[in-house]
């Protein structure tokens, strides 16, 4: 019997998503004897033709990495739909728009004025910018049109199943593709990860006392942090509560609060409002200026709490941006 | 309050939506003072009852936002007459930061607000709503579902059709 | 489309009413009910011209049994106004009567608005959010709780005292719990009440008598309630009996031990007395005392040493008791469980500690009294039988009374003590009548505002004593002219003359405000209460429940609410008794179903939503570490549900995905 | 009999002013003033004052800025705090009446000649140019400029004083009196920019700067 | 440990008696001392009058060289200093306004503050770091059967009481009774002495201060011990004008209850710093201790006390 074909794809996305497949480590290698590895640009050289030549629904499995947010990326996210027979959203950027669809919260125009022209290190003094089309010895290259809006993959295509993390634990990757390969898979649109909140695998979460309020919210450079107690009960911001589980905790042994990464549980719609609901609700002072001097400690609540789900939170964008270059 | 004619979308053109999440000790009363005292107001709110100020979730707002409101109003109780003690406190507390918040993300500050309204303040249910109406109308639409779709024009295809997320809540709370 | 309204299951009704011309005026209803029908799930859409009538509701029936429906929306006047009525008939129709919702379309549209075709279009909206959220309503069940029909009071002041009498009157079983050994509280100490100067003993002592004789009351004194469990209806509570060392049955009050006691003289400082007088070591706190029974101060009764049994002593009073056998050295304190459905909370309040403000030289200067003090001074049966005598053996020619000593003063306390203008006035006059002195009010404004109040201020005008408006700064003993050595200088302005004085006077009487005990933050915890930035106890409602808290069940009477006097101290107590009585002769509560519960499967025990319930119904399963709301405890505020950050709390009748689809519900594009 | 026209009419108000006093940090709670008199009661030197400290308090409230800038009590006020520390309302009376001090010195509110506002302009100067201040000159320079006749009567004092050499006949100074000057010279700037954004109400309550 | 030290305008004039007396008496107690560096006029009370802001200024240039030198704290034994250089610290504190200008001036003079220099007063210190117990081990001649009125004036206690209490101060009276004094009753501890009102309207001032001899009389006090050069002054440099204009008032005669004598002759009572009185059972001489610069003499049964200790 032919093993199974599966493919990794990476769209906006700063590789460390394919580290964790790399991670994976000996458990690669058996992974690797059941399947077909069809696609893997960070390991293997393709062509945009070898994959057009697939059969439809060919691919088995394609786990695809990664904002979408270039011309490209969507047309190759569309032809990676069209020839697998489940799409995987794998890592924060893929299912929930990551670290990158913070540019949401900027016009296009300014991210590329920034990154071509105005960012401290770049020499570029004609002020060149990347064309859509140029010429060069005769031939007319094409490169990608950046778009202005950065996406999740299912909102650009039908998604199956989402791997959750930035990036994704070894460990949830690993029962992820023994599941698919087993084929004990969930309902469609299923997280791969366990619906409850971080709090609960937390190996601080008892020793938060049951009074919590806070007075003041502190970041992480402003105090020496406790290694055991829990953060929230050291005023700092904490998203633990409105993140999925999954993890291990990791960030905590490092004593490091968490940021969020797996995103909320299914029952909620927006993972900002639900921490920004309970923490602000928790603050003690009851007049306004009192209380406003507390939420100073939270000077970028976007960047705080949307930190890897801007582009899949109820608002999405910045509203008031320029959206389509008037196509 | 001035005897002003409440503001009127005229014929077809625009005129702003505006969700009001009003609880129901207070400013939900109040409403309803409003109507038996015959105020009238423009025709642009649409309220939402719950039992407290407290009651209203972020999520709520951004939904009502990413739904098509122009605008979102919440009425509690006046500080310290919660029927529930310190609810309208709660929200107040998550007003502060979500209105910094919904700045950030180019909302402005006129479309989103909070009032202590209580049940004997008919009036101000008038004036408010008037005065929200006035003010957003000058801002012009806000439309999120319109934007949606126009960014999404840059897209080759159209955008999968996105289910809202919790489908299965039946399910789960069963 | 989402998944419950394309769901065969949910068969919806919608009615939309004329409520004569009141909505159908401004609102469009045919085109409503028109629009209506088309929507998923709807499966009949009428307008009616009075859907409240009884006609109205049996329609509403009728279409349950015809189509199967299993969902009804009204869209008609508030639902504060009408839900009860149509939930009703829903039930009545055989459904439960929770898979209905009310849509506002006439106090929220057809009276507020002008443009017909704006509020028609409105009330398409609404009635589209209600047919969307109606298809997600839940049955749920209206709880009844049983009350247990006995009542704890806790603290037997006046107000404790006729609060009982009242519940007890009804033929209600009453705890009343007292931490003295004698009920009475304040008014006890008094001489005479103001306006009308009734003697207190005189209208205090037949109802204490009552209440030690009456057979549906328990008399605790000397008891402290140390533990309440439960919630309203059935409360679990404990309550702690320190040892008097004479058992109480045996007792007959005869005082043949006091007298008989070793100690041939009282020799300390009596407390009831406000220390003025002395007592013995085995002693009745005044005559009146109820329970009629004497008590041991294991402090200084030789048979102790530091409150340890020795003895040492003869033990002339058992000698004394004889057959009666009542004192019983070997008493221990002893815990009571009780089970009540009600409590009424009268633990009265604390006079100021004038040590808090020395520049008026309480306890420098002997000649410097506290009101309280006073009216033991000017009392009949008081340590010197009524006769003003100061501590410096001189009766006082002139007297300096200090109005809002700790009151109105944010140094001290913040707020204005509501008595101590009157019963300054009271011992103006008790002291002129006793002493024919000079005497001074130094006050900052008069607050006489109850019923023959100003008409007694009036009268002591009348009876020359002298109202000076000025907040004192001190008293001093200094003299700066030779008629003022050997006195107690009162330096302050006369502020409506405009000119700063020096009064020497022979005595200086403080009116100290009224506080909060020291222990109320105790006793609050104790009783699940709030209380005010004061301390004072926080009634649910100032003006429409200032008897109740926000604990069902547990309802407030007198000074531990705010200070009062005694009119308004006796009418809450009477009040709380009544609202203890709807309770008890319900015989149960019914709870509005729109509590929160936790998901035990969800909850990631955070414990975010912990410290947010007013009412502490939500605590932490200590095993399964999971938060859990007690539905008992829980008035569905949804603060909670709101707060918690893993979508784990729901709220029945309230639920986010109920709100979810309102909201959607509203704003979805209208397209007829 | 000298008459003295006693009522008050709302033009005698200088509106604004009390606003303006109450704005200055430390005499905010002012507001709260409820006229009991505390104040009054415990100044020692409430003896001689034409308005006792609870009225000034009310006159400044009311705008009565005239009454108050020409009060005795404003000079009178020993700064002893008695009043300050038992205000029941938490009101800093002191505070209070050394900005109107202030005020009255800068408007020129006061009689010509009269010690105290020169006693402190005096002492302002000294400690500003020499960084300390000698008090025999003070008190010299003070008698010369008010009361040369007084001067006299104090010569008693001043021998007695120098006698059991506690009249210094050097005037002290600090080193570094320029550096003090530079940090003075900040101070000016700052405030008069200060002035200018104007937490003041305006109009005639404004505060000018230099004598009438 | 070793103190900043402010001495303040007046001690180095008319009340350098008190640091005559105290430099000796914190030797003899091992405290070390080191005056501040080009220290500056404490921007004092009368200064306050004419502009807050530069008074702060001026104080906060003393804090921060106190700062700068590095000791932890700061000693300041006039009442006026302590209480402006305190009330600074607090201004500071609560007015970030004020303090953005204050530290703006300070930089002219490459200088900062921190706020982290508390403010002492000899009393404090003498009472809480060095200790009563402390003291009475190096006094030789007790004055016992000395009756002192203790005066503490105004301005240590209020508005900022901070080590002591601010209606009936007892630092004072501890320390002296350490050394065998006997202190009456004295009601007026902390009223105003008139302040610089002695000086600019006798009338009142005079009447403060007056009142404040009077009354000690009255209690029957051989002594008044002071804590601030200002009242010292005020109660000691004004006798004549007081006799002229008072001294037929009459008190109870203190041998015979029921006869008035004059107050005149009484008003001679001395005046003194209690650095003098604690010096002088330290062993110390008068003169060293500045005493012969008071305008009345320290009476008898002190002194006696002392000759007969030292025979
Ligand atoms: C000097 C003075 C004079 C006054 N004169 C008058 C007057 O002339 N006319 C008038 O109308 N009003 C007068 N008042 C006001 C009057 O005293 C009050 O209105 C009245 O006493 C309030 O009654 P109460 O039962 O609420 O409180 P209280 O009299 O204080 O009784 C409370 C009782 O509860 C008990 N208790 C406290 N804590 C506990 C506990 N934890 N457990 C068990 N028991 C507890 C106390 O021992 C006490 O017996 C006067 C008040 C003062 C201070
Ligand atoms: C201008 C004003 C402002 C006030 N503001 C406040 C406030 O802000 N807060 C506050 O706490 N209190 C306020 N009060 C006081 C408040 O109005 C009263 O405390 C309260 O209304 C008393 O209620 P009641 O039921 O005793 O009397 P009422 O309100 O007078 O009601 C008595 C009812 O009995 C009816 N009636 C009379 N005679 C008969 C009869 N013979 N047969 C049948 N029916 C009869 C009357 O028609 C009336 O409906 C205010 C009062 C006034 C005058
Ligand atoms: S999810 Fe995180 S690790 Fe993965 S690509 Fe995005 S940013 Fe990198
Ligand atoms: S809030 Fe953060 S630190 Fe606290 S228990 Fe939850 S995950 Fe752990
Ligand atoms: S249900 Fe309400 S709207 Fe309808 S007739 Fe009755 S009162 Fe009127
Ligand atoms: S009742 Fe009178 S004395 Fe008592 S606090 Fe109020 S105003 Fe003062
Ligand atoms: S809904 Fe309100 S009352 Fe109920 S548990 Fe939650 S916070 Fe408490
Ligand atoms: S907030 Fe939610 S997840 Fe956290 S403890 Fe409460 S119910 Fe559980
Ligand atoms: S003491 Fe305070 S409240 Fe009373 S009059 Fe003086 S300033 Fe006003
Ligand atoms: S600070 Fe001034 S006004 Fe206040 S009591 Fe002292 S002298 Fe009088």
């Amino acid at each position: 019997m032919p093993k199974p074909k599966v493919a990794f794809y990476w769209c906006a996305s700063c590789g460390g998503c394919e580290e964790t497949v790399v991670d994976l480590a000996e458990d690669i290698l058996a992974v690797v004897e059941k399947v077909d590895i069809v696609l893997w640009p960070v390991a293997l050289d393709f062509k945009y033709r070898d994959v057009e030549a697939m059969a439809d629904q060919s691919i088995v499995a394609t786990l695809l990495n990664g904002a979408i947010r270039s011309s490209e990326q969507e047309a190759m996210a569309r032809l990676l739909r069209r020839k697998s027979r489940y799409l995987i959203a794998y890592g924060s950027c893929a299912c929930t728009g990551g670290i990158p669809s913070l540019a949401n919260q900027f016009p296009r125009e300014q991210i590329l004025k920034f990154n071509y022209e105005d960012a401290p290190s770049v020499v570029n003094e004609a002020k060149t910018r990347p064309q859509l089309v140029f010429e060069e010895e005769g031939r007319r290259p094409h490169l990608p049109e950046l778009h202005h809006v950065v996406r999740s993959l299912d909102q650009v295509v039908d998604v199956d199943y989402y791997i959750p993390g930035c990036p994704p634990t070894p460990k949830i990757t690993q029962a992820a593709v023994t599941a698919l390969l087993d084929g004990r898979l969930p309902p469609k649109g299923a997280v791969l990860a366990p619906d409850i909140a971080l709090c609960e695998e937390c190996p601080r979460r008892d020793s938060k006392p049951t009074n919590v309020v806070f007075t003041a919210f502190k970041r992480t450079h402003q105090q020496l942090l406790d290694p055991q107690l829990c953060l929230l009960a050291q005023g700092v911001v904490c998203m633990g509560p409105a993140t999925r589980q999954g993890c291990g905790a990791q960030c905590l042994a490092g004593n490091m609060p968490c940021t969020g990464c797996f995103g909320g549980t299914d029952r909620i719609k927006d993972q900002g409002a639900k921490i920004l609901s309970s923490l602000c609700a928790n603050i003690e002072p009851k007049e306004v200026a009192d209380i406003n001097k507390v939420l100073a400690g939270i000077p970028d609540p976007v960047g705080t709490f949307y930190r890897y789900g801007l582009a899949k939170s109820l608002l999405r964008r910045k509203v008031d941006l320029p959206g389509n270059n008037g196509k | 309050m001035e005897n002003e004619t409440p503001p009127t979308s005229g014929n077809g053109s625009w005129s702003p939506r505006i969700i009001a999440f009003f609880c129901n000790w207070c400013t939900y009363t109040a409403a309803d003072l409003a109507g038996v005292s015959r105020l009238k107001y423009a025709a642009n709110t649409r309220t939402i009852r719950l039992m407290c100020s407290g009651r209203v979730d972020p999520q709520f707002i951004l939904e009502a936002f990413a739904k098509g409101a122009d605008g979102v109003l919440i009425g509690g109780c006046h500080p310290n007459d919660c029927h529930y003690a310190e609810g309208n406190y709660k929200m107040l507390r998550r007003f502060q930061l979500l209105k910094r918040m919904l700045k950030d993300l180019g909302i402005a500050e006129e479309r989103f607000r909070l009032e202590w309204i209580s049940a004997a303040e008919g009036e101000k249910v008038k004036s408010v709503i008037n005065d929200m109406v006035k003010k957003i109308t000058a801002l012009g639409p806000l439309d999120l579902p319109g934007k949606v779709a126009d960014w999404d024009r840059e897209m080759t295809e159209p955008a999968p059709a996105v289910e809202s997320a919790p489908v299965e809540t039946e399910v789960a709370h069963a | 489309m989402d998944k419950v309204n394309g769901n065969h299951d949910v068969r919806i009704g919608f009615y939309v009413c004329n409520c004569g011309t009141n909505i159908a005026a401004m609102v469009d209803v045919q085109a409503v009910a028109k629009y209506v029908a088309a929507l998923p799930n709807v499966v009949v859409s009428r307008d009616y011209k009075y859907m409240c009538s009884d006609p109205g509701q049996e329609l509403i029936q009728k279409d349950i049994k015809e189509f199967g429906l299993n969902r009804i929306v009204v869209a008609a006047c508030s639902p504060l106004l009408h839900e009860h009525t149509f939930r009703s008939a829903v039930e009545a129709g055989g459904l439960n009567p929770f898979f209905f919702h009310m849509v506002n379309i006439r106090e929220h549209d057809s009276w507020v608005h002008t443009d017909r075709d704006e509020a028609t279009a409105k009330a398409k909206a609404l009635a589209r959010a209600g047919i969307r959220r109606v298809a997600r309503h839940r049955a749920l069940e209206v709880k009844k709780v049983p009350v247990h029909p006995d009542v704890l009071v806790v603290g037997g002041g006046i107000a404790g005292i006729h609060a009982a009498l009242t519940l007890a009157k009804s033929g209600k079983k009453v705890y009343l719990v007292e931490r003295e050994p004698s009920i009475g509280g304040h008014m006890a100490k008094f001489d005479k009440t103001f306006p009308t100067l009734d003697c207190a003993a005189c209208i205090l002592t037949p109802k204490m008598s009552e209440v030690g004789a009456h057979e549906n009351i328990t008399l605790w004194s000397y008891s402290e309630v140390v533990k309440m469990d439960g919630y309203v209806g059935n409360f679990k509570v404990t309550v702690r009996r320190k040892p008097r060392y004479v058992l109480e049955d045996l007792c007959t009050g005869c005082q043949e031990c006091i007298s008989h006691c070793v100690y041939k003289e009282p020799k300390f400082p009596d407390a009831f007395n406000e220390h003025l007088g002395k007592r013995k070591p085995v002693y009745i706190p005044f005559p009146q005392a109820t329970p009629q029974v004497v008590l041991i101060d294991p402090e200084v009764c030789l048979n102790f040493r530091r409150g340890v049994l020795t003895d040492k002593c003869k033990k002339p009073c058992v000698e004394a008791c004889g057959d009666r056998k009542a004192i019983d050295f070997k008493q221990k304190e002893e815990l009571k469980e009780i089970k009540v459905g009600t409590i009424i909370v009268a633990t009265g309040f604390k006079t100021f500690d004038v040590g808090r403000m020395p520049q008026y030289g309480y306890g420098r200067y002997p000649n410097v009294y506290t009101a309280l003090e006073v009216e033991r001074l000017v009392n009949a049966s008081g340590p010197t039988a009524g006769d003003v005598l100061l501590r410096d053996g001189h009766h006082p020619k002139s007297i300096g009374i200090i109005h809002c000593v700790g009151s109105r003063d944010k140094n001290t306390n913040r707020w204005c003590s509501r008595v101590c203008c009157m019963y300054s006035m009271k011992l103006a006059h008790l002291l002129k009548e006793h002493t024919e002195a000079e005497i001074y009010n130094f006050y900052i404004d008069i607050r006489a505002p109850g019923k023959g109040y100003e008409e007694f201020y009036d009268k002591l005008l009348e009876e020359g004593v002298h109202f000076i408006r000025g907040r004192v700064g001190e008293v001093t003993d200094w003299a700066f002219i030779p008629e003022e050595e050997g006195k107690l200088v009162i330096r302050v302005e006369d502020t409506l003359a405009g000119v700063v004085r020096r009064i020497p006077v022979d005595m200086v009487v403080l009116a100290t405000g009224l506080e909060p005990h020291a222990d109320a933050q105790n006793v609050r915890r104790l009783f699940n209460m709030s209380c005010g930035t004061e301390g004072f106890f926080l009634e649910r409602h100032p003006k429409l429940a200032p008897v109740n808290t926000f604990t069902d069940g547990i309802f407030l009477a007198g000074c531990c609410q705010s200070p009062k006097d005694i009119p308004d101290s006796v009418a809450q107590a009477g009040a709380a008794a009544a609202e203890a009585l709807v309770l008890i002769d319900t015989g149960h509560i019914e709870q509005e179903p729109n509590t929160a519960y936790v998901v035990e499967a969800e909850c990631s025990g955070c414990k975010s939503c912990i410290p947010l319930c007013p009412y502490t119904a939500i605590s932490l399963l200590p095993d399964k570490k999971k938060a859990y709301i007690n539905e008992a405890l829980c008035k569905g505020c949804g603060t909670c549900v709101a707060a918690c950050p893993s979508g784990s709390i729901v709220q029945n009748l309230f639920e986010d995905a109920e709100i979810f689809s309102e909201i959607d519900g509203l704003l979805e594009p209208t397209s007829v | 009999m000298e008459l003295k026209r006693t009522i008050k009419y709302e033009s005698d108000r200088v509106k604004g002013f009390g606003r303006e006093v109450m704005s200055v940090p430390g005499c905010e709670q002012l507001e709260h003033c409820i006229q009991c008199g505390t104040c009054s009661g415990l100044c020692p030197l409430s003896i001689f004052m034409d308005y006792t400290p609870r009225q000034v308090m009310e006159l400044t409230r009311s705008d009565f800025k005239t009454e108050v800038l020409r009060s005795t009590t404003i000079w009178l006020c020993a700064s002893c705090y008695a009043c300050t520390v038992e205000c029941p309302k938490q009101i800093r009376i002191t505070d209070i009446m050394y900005e109107l001090k202030q005020r009255a010195i800068h408007e020129g509110f006061y009689p010509k000649r009269f010690p105290i506002p020169v006693l402190a302009q005096e002492f302002y100067k000294m400690s500003h140019k020499r960084g300390r201040v000698t008090e025999n000159f003070l008190a010299t320079i003070m008698f010369l400029k008010t009361d040369i006749l007084a001067a006299l009567g104090m010569w008693r004092l001043g021998l007695n004083l120098l006698r059991r050499g506690r009249f210094p006949l050097k005037l002290e100074g600090i080193k570094r009196k320029s550096e003090l000057e530079r940090m003075m010279a900040v101070v000016d700037k700052l405030s008069i920019d200060a002035l200018n954004n104007g937490h003041q109400t305006g109009g005639n309550g404004g505060r000018q700067h230099g004598a009438h | 440990m070793k103190y900043s030290y402010f001495p303040g305008c007046s001690l180095k004039g008319t009340g350098r008696a008190y640091e005559e007396s105290l430099l000796p008496v914190l030797k003899v107690l091992g405290v070390e001392l080191e005056e501040l560096d080009d220290w500056n006029c404490c921007g004092a009370t009368a200064y306050m009058a004419v502009d807050e802001v530069k008074a702060c200024v001026m104080a906060s240039r003393n804090l921060a060289i106190a700062e700068k030198a590095g000791h932890k704290e700061l000693l300041a034994p006039c009442s006026a200093c302590y209480l402006v250089l305190n009330k600074t610290k607090h201004y500071l504190h609560e007015s970030p306004v004020v303090e953005a200008v204050v530290q703006k001036a300070l930089r002219q003079a490459n200088l900062t503050y921190s706020g982290n220099t508390p403010v002492r007063h000899p009393l404090d210190l003498l009472v809480n770091n060095v200790g009563i117990e402390e003291i009475k081990k190096h006094v030789k001649h007790p004055l016992k059967g000395l009756k002192i009125a203790p005066y503490y004036g105004c301005q240590i206690v209020r508005p900022y009481a901070t080590f002591d209490d601010q209606y009936n101060p007892t630092t004072m009276d501890r320390l002296l009774e350490a050394i065998g004094c006997t202190m009456v009753t004295y009601p007026l501890k902390t009223r105003c002495c008139g302040g610089s009102l002695t000086g600019t309207l006798p009338e009142p001032g005079l009447l403060c201060s007056y009142i404040l001899l009077k009354e000690a009389i009255t209690r029957g006090a051989d002594v008044i011990a002071t804590v601030c050069p200002l009242c010292q002054f005020n109660l000691d440099c004004y006798r004549d004008k007081m006799k002229g204009k008072w001294g037929h008032e009459t008190i109870p005669d203190p041998r015979n209850k029921d006869a008035r004598v004059p107050v005149g002759p009484h008003l001679d009572i001395p005046v003194v710093f209690f650095t003098q009185l604690i010096g002088l059972a330290f062993g110390l001489s008068e003169k060293e201790l500045g005493l012969q610069r008071g305008f009345a003499p320290m009476r008898k049964p002190a002194c006696a006390q002392r000759q007969s200790a030292a025979a």
